[in-house]
């Protein structure tokens, strides 16, 4: 796996962009991994949503269903793809340092 | 390389409207057709209410197929079709025409660019399959090569059609089964048969808790190694479904010692006679073995031709074997009956014979 | 030594290029004389079939912009080997109605591939789309934007709807019961968002059959299968029948005894069906096209919950609606399927298809919450079971509760 | 009272050695019958290989019986049978004997004690029953009073062979299922519809691990109130099987309000053209309505006509409704289709209808 | 008021003596002039039609000394009212084979339980047994003296094998197979001591038929069902079908088209049946007695596991041996039979039918603690899903495991 | 319910003579409840399954399976007989002065 230069640390990454170590996460780095999805600065919102991902992850080990999400932040999913373009589990999810979604595609 | 932002970017626009993709006689004749007739193996005449005739030649194609090709067949289409053309549910080519007299051109180009004509009616048509090691991470064998192997010895069901009735073949490179593999009158399963590995750095790359819960028979476990979160698997109770490979990429089960084919057989999709059927174990496990899956193919073959040999007119293989019941079907084809037949999941005590309706 | 010819860098494949069968590994190395990723994925298929294991790695997540689904991520285990199929992603172009295409349209699709990926395709995947075979992500955008301005969209791929499918229908076909093309389209379009966008639980799949021969196999992999059928008699032309037995068949023993439902009957002149009998399975209307036909009041049977074994074995669709009109714009039917997706929103799990919950909470609860009326047409034979969950009951003093 | 310690305690001998009980010509010709026939309705005749003939005359009976009766019986077979009689599998009587020209004149003296000949071939033979609530603790519903309302309804089917078939009715006063009542023709089942009470002393009268462990849906869990050990049911999950009580005392449910009767169809046990089927739900419930349960005796009776004028000869009840489908069975009997009637149980999924194989 | 009748105590059973089906409120009426018991039950009865609950408490464990088994105890929950029901248990006494009876034999036993008993039996019990209705525990023991001595003795009741049955077989039906009467017997007395006394995980009960008619409903309810069956070709008697046909007898609808295995045909001359499709569903044989006949290779299908619904839903018995000689000493049944009741003893739960423990452990692994070989004949289908225990596998250095 | 003497206490017992409370039972209460299962004394070896029976009950709440305890005790079923001619169920369970089995009669 690669190792690319994220908020200034050297960060494993794997060949979707996704970091390995979901230690090494902090804000700096989402920020470093907003500009590789197309989010080219974090708003209040983007914060809101990364931040509820994180807790959500921390709490049950899993990243949440998108309706789920959707509901709990407040953000409708037209305007998380408007947040995010390349979409909640791509972009999202990737910004705030889980691990890559699996399963169905 | 050009410059693509030139281009509109559109999103949402949903595939092209079919209107402008139908034959003119379609045009015309669309929701009017009387009714068909198979003129020879591979050509179809549809004929309208008003008379006119639409006639459709199936060309068999092994759906990975290059752009050249398409192109290929674009030629023919434009040549003899007025460039109409469509695929099949079942990946075949069907060139759309209606002059007759271009019939049988048409057919001598499709052969001579060494593709077959054929696939209808009682017919063994195009097999169904998936990815296999061309394109896909949990595959048990490959998908096209099979294909490739057993079609070359189902030539001549495929251009001729002496069956009693149709016999749809499907592949599925794993337990996802992507087509209609369970419901076929044969199938062929590519099956892993050892538990998954668990890689170290599972907790990183999985969602321990999705994980466990991807278990259909609950054989996984998180537990702490060294202060590490990760899981374990009862070996006991893993049926080598690769569920949780899928959610969980450190927990492989490809190996090519054990991976390999089950064969399948009985199932349909049509309501004609019987009501849809699912497709019942017939050989729980035959090796891998490329370039030509000897073994598979032969297993194949042997179904096909006891069966063709048996039947009766309109007799689909399962509507066959329920006729002449699982002890003729194993004692007719030499199979081996086993253990593994004897279904022991959710619903096996519905598939017990609880009868004296059995042959000896 | 000298007259040693060139070795094969592929001699497992090169096998499959011999027999009769027209063969995949012809269409790769075509390829392969002019595409570096062709070429590659070649070599690295040969390396499986020497040892028998796939050398795709787990998963890849890529996409277009704002799209969540429509391409299937794909990086080789050995990009060393393989630099080309480093990246090896699939994109989904979602088919027109009923497969059916122009020379005209083929060759634009053909265009944009060779330029930006293998060269390779499937045509057609196992749910319908277009598969174009092999690219890496740089290419994404640009293959999405060339192809929308072709008028080309994605198809789904993720816990969306999935590319609706659907057979030839009244396009080529006489025993369409309603219009599968176009009901095909106008669901398509209709839920746009939710094919691109994944909002369900898991995936959804529609595939419309014209009538009960069922030639999208819906009933075997849509979890909603809509296929067409008939409701008033089946039109007998009578002279046609005596045609049929003149050239030769037999209608006794393989029109009448075959009838699953045993109600039609032969006298040498005429034809009789009891029709309310009739179990619509097509038969001896497959059997005699000529002579019979569906009946007129026409439309479609819905049915719902089909899926693949994981995760806890196979199931086909069952009935949900016996009998719905099936004409545009299908409020009725829409109505149903947003309710079931709201249902299905509501209480599926992660990765449970809607087949999957409806066996977790009920098929009678289902019902209830969907607010249709059980028909006996759901069931193959009602319980056997006496564990009944009644829900009404007296309360000690008299009174219900 | 006579001195009971004279007489010797024996154990373990078993029943007596049937020989001691079997006809004459019975003993001659054991094994060496060639065939029957059915002589007229509850009569039939069995011609041995040699010629011989034993006559059988069938006599239908409540079952529940007294000594007096037994006597009576005794009596008519001392008088017309050598003393040589057997009841059947279904509770009838049967004289056996081998002079022709006694069979009328048993036949006037059973009638004229007032009990019915006939059970034979096509026709409706004795409702095989349990206790109710003469002699059982968890019984939903009375056993011998509904069968006896509903025989006499029937009782012209007993007595003639008009049916397409043979019908055979059972009843269970609970889902213990005290006999065949999930496998036959016409099955009347009592049902409890309220969840258990947990009475206060449970902790002394039951095992709790068993107690949680009897309820198939899991309802029961073992929670301490005030310091005591008992149990709680979940209502949402309970569906009324009664197992609880079976094992615990203290958690009763029978009900005057709510117990009653369901109505189940179509399950046969010979393997005669079809194989051995179970009953399907035809009415959820019907209310507990004695001493003649109206209700329940015009669902069987409704059943039955229906059935009778529309089946083929040879159709079993539920061969018939397999033929015409589920539908047209609700639609001519009309009955109505309930969620009930669609399995939310363990096998659920494999009684869907996966097809379009039915009536509109 | 002077004209008033006097009222009856029982008028809601009064109503039950009406109509033609002989009745059971007669039966107990007559009883209970002479006896108290029966007097108490009528007047408890009509109780329970009144208030439409049981009046018999939970429970009741009584039995005669060194037995486990064999009578049900009783009480009322109004031993009040009903003084003399206050107990009221029930003797199960073990029929002989194929209930077939002197009148001497049966007057025995009703002098004795009209003395010690409430004088009402049930001729007989579901499980085949011949029920005495009613008595009181300080009876149980005086009521077992004497019918052992004259050659009775008590049948099952709780974890133990239950009183065998069988059809009237050979002794009187040209159907049998087998001897039906001969292997109940055997069975019943070879294991006594298991009747008897407790030590089964739940009850195990045997039926055997003498053929696929099944008469006493083995495969419904008996955790092994014996059924006749032969091996070889029906026997048929084509002079005796003609004579049935000009009888009025339509062979080709009323036998051959009703055939399940459509394996036989009529030509108006002769019957042909291809025997190696036949079923043996009896339909032939039933329907024409005279002329058909079961082969002559006979012996019996040993299916295992019928049950009621508790606890997870009726069981049929399915086929565990499809066809087993059965001629005394039946050392192979036996032997069979033991080996299953040493697994169920060491791996059956509490409560745990052995239907149920083969569902929770699999038929296939059953049947290689059996030493079994699987057969075809076991299975309505093979197995659908494909989630298959595989159990050799080969390890990483190429060894088998 | 009834009251009975049993070795000198009144206890309360059920039709079939089982004591409704457990708690009151003690080794005279056992004794007595023995002479009414036809047991005139209760030796060494009936002790060691009454104890047996009171041991399992207080650990799992529930009665052992017949072979279960046989096994444990080392008594066979048939000598069980003998020492508790009322049977294990009946006598021995009695005499233990657990709950009165149940189901399956
Ligand atoms: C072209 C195609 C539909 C499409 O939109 O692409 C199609 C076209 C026709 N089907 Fe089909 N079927 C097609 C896939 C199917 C499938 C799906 C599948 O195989 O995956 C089925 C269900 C198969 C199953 O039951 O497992 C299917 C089951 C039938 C049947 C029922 C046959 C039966 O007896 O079970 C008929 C009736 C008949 O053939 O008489 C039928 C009849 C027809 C007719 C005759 C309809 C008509 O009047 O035009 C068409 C020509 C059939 C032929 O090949 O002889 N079609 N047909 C598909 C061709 C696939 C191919 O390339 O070979
Ligand atoms: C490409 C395709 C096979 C093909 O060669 O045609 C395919 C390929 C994959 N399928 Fe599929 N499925 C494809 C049609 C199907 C079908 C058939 C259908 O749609 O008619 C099924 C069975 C019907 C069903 O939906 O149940 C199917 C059932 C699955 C499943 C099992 C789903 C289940 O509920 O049991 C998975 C597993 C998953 O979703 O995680 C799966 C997952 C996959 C994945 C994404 C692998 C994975 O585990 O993530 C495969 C990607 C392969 C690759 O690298 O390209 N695929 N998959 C088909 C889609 C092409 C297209 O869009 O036209
Ligand atoms: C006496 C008895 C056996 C016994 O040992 O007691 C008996 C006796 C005969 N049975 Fe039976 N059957 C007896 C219970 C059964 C049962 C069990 C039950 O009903 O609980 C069945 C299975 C019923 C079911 O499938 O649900 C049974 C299914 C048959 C059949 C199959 C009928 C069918 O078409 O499904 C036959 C064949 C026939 O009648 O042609 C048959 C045929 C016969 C024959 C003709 C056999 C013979 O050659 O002697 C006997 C006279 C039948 C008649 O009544 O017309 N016997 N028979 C039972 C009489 C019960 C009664 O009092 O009415
Ligand atoms: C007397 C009898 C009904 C009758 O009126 O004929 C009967 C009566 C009882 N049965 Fe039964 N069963 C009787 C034959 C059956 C049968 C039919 C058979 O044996 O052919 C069955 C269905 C087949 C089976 O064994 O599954 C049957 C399945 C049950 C069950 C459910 C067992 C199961 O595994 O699901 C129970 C519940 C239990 O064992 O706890 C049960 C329990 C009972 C109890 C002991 C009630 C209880 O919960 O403890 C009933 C005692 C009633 C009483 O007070 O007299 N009885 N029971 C039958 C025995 C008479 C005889 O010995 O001849
Ligand atoms: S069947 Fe399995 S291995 Fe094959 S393409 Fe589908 S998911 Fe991949
Ligand atoms: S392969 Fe399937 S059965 Fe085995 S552990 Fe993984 S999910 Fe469970
Ligand atoms: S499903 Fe019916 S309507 Fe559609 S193509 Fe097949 S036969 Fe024609
Ligand atoms: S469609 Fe099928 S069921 Fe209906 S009449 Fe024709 S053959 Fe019979
Ligand atoms: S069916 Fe139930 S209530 Fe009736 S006798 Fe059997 S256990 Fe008792
Ligand atoms: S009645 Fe049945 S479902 Fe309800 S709590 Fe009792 S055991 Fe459970
Ligand atoms: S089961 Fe067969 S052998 Fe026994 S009585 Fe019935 S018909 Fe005769
Ligand atoms: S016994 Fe049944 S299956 Fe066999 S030939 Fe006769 S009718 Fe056919």
């Amino acid at each position: 796996m690669a190792k690319v230069n994220l908020g200034g640390i050297e960060i494993e990454v794997d060949e979707d962009g996704f970091i390995v170590d979901p230690s090494v996460w902090n804000e700096k780095v989402a920020q470093a991994l907003a500009s590789t999805e197309d989010v080219p600065s974090m708003s209040e919102e983007h914060w809101k949503v990364v931040k509820y991902l994180r807790d959500y992850y921390q709490k049950y080990n899993i990243a949440p269903m998108i309706r789920k999400m959707c509901k709990d932040t407040q953000v409708d999913l037209k305007h998380m793809y408007e947040l995010f373009p390349t979409g909640p589990a791509k972009g999202a999810c990737k910004i705030a340092g889980l691990p890559k979604p699996t399963g169905c595609v | 390389m050009e410059s693509v932002q030139a281009e509109q970017r559109r999103t949402d626009i949903g595939p092209p409207q079919y209107e402008q993709f139908l034959h003119p006689v379609i045009k015309k004749n669309y929701g009017k057709w009387k009714y068909h007739e198979i003129v020879k193996p591979g050509v179809l005449v549809h004929v309208a209410e008003n008379g006119d005739k639409l006639y459709t030649v199936r060309m068999g194609s092994p759906r990975l197929i290059n752009v050249d090709t398409i192109r290929m067949i674009c030629d023919l289409a434009d040549k003899y079709c007025d460039g109409y053309l469509r695929f099949t549910s079942r990946h075949n080519v069907e060139f759309l025409l209606s002059d007759l007299s271009k019939v049988d051109p048409l057919i001598d180009a499709i052969e001579a660019n060494g593709y077959p004509v054929g696939g209808t009616g009682k017919s063994i048509t195009n097999i169904v399959h998936t990815q296999g090691w061309v394109h896909c991470h949990t595959p048990a064998t490959d998908a096209s090569g099979i294909v490739k192997a057993v079609m070359d010895e189902l030539y001549d069901y495929f251009k001729t059609m002496t069956l009693p009735a149709k016999l749809r073949i499907a592949l599925a490179c794993c337990l996802n089964m992507c087509g209609a593999v369970h419901c076929s009158d044969i199938a062929i399963l590519g099956v892993h048969r050892r538990p998954p590995k668990i890689l170290p750095n599972l907790n990183k790359l999985c969602e321990i808790p999705t994980t466990v819960a991807a278990c259909p028979t609950g054989a996984i476990a998180p537990v702490v190694v060294n202060g590490v979160q990760t899981v374990e698997v009862n070996e006991e109770k893993c049926m080598f479904c690769g569920n949780c490979y899928t959610m969980c990429p450190a927990m492989p089960l490809a190996n090519s010692l054990n991976d390999g084919v089950s064969i399948w057989v009985g199932g349909k999709v049509s309501n004609a006679r019987h009501a849809p059927m699912f497709s019942k174990l017939a050989i729980p496990y035959l090796p891998n073995n490329p370039p030509r899956w000897p073994e598979v193919v032969n297993a194949v073959k042997n179904i096909v031709e006891v069966y063709a040999k048996d039947a009766k007119k309109y007799e689909r293989l399962g509507e066959w074997i329920e006729r002449i019941g699982w002890p003729r079907f194993f004692d007719m084809t030499g199979i081996e009956f086993t253990k593994y037949h004897i279904d022991d999941y959710r619903f096996a005590a519905t598939t017990f014979n609880t009868s004296t309706h059995f042959t000896l | 030594m000298a007259n040693e010819t060139k070795k094969s860098s592929t001699p497992l494949l090169d096998e499959l290029e011999k027999g009769k069968w027209p063969s995949f590994v012809k269409e790769i190395k075509k390829m392969a004389d002019k595409n570096p990723r062709a070429k590659d994925l070649l070599g690295q298929l040969e390396l499986s079939y020497t040892d028998k294991v796939t050398h795709w790695k787990h998963g890849g997540l890529v996409g277009v912009r704002g799209y969540g689904g429509g391409v299937i991520g794909r990086y080789s285990d050995s990009p060393d080997k393989f630099p080309n199929v480093a990246h090896f992603h699939t994109m989904r172009i979602n088919q027109p109605s009923g497969w059916f295409y122009t020379s005209k349209a083929l060759r634009e699709i053909c265009d944009v591939w060779e330029q930006h990926g293998s060269g390779l395709t499937n045509m057609h995947g196992s749910t319908g789309d277009l598969v174009l075979l092999g690219t890496s992500t740089d290419n994404l955008e640009p293959i999405f934007t060339k192809l929308t301005s072709k008028g080309w969209d994605l198809g789904g791929s993720g816990s969306v709807l999935r590319t609706p499918s659907c057979c030839a229908g009244p396009a080529r076909c006489e025993f369409a019961c309603y219009d599968t093309l176009k009901l095909t389209y106008d669901l398509t379009q209709e839920f746009q968002d939710l094919l691109h966008r994944p909002q369900f639980p898991y995936k959804w799949k529609f595939k419309m059959s014209g009538c009960p021969n069922d030639c999208v196999a819906s009933v075997a992999r849509a979890d909603m299968s809509i296929i067409g059928i008939w409701k008033d008699d089946i039109q007998v032309d009578q002279q046609a029948v005596r045609e049929y037995a003149k050239n030769g068949v037999n209608i006794q023993s393989e029109i009448c005894d075959l009838c699953p439902a045993k109600c039609m009957s032969w006298d040498g002149n005429d034809l009789k069906i009891v029709n309310k009998w009739c179990n619509k399975c097509m038969h001896c209307i497959n059997a005699l096209p000529k002579a019979l036909r569906p009946g007129k009041e026409r439309g479609a049977a819905i049915l719902i919950g089909a899926k693949a074994p994981i995760l806890q074995g196979a199931q086909m669709s069952s009935v949900l609606v016996p009998f719905m009109k099936m004409e545009p714009p299908y409020k009725e039917l829409k109505d149903l399927v947003e309710k079931i997706w709201d249902f299905w929103g509501e209480y599926g799990k992660n990765r449970e298809r809607i087949g999957e919950l409806i066996q977790r909470v009920g098929m009678g609860q289902f019902l209830e919450a969907l607010e249709l009326d059980p028909k006996p047409q759901m069931v193959a034979n009602p319980r056997t079971n006496p564990f009944i969950f009644y829900e009404e009951y007296f309360e000690e003093e008299g009174e219900e509760k």
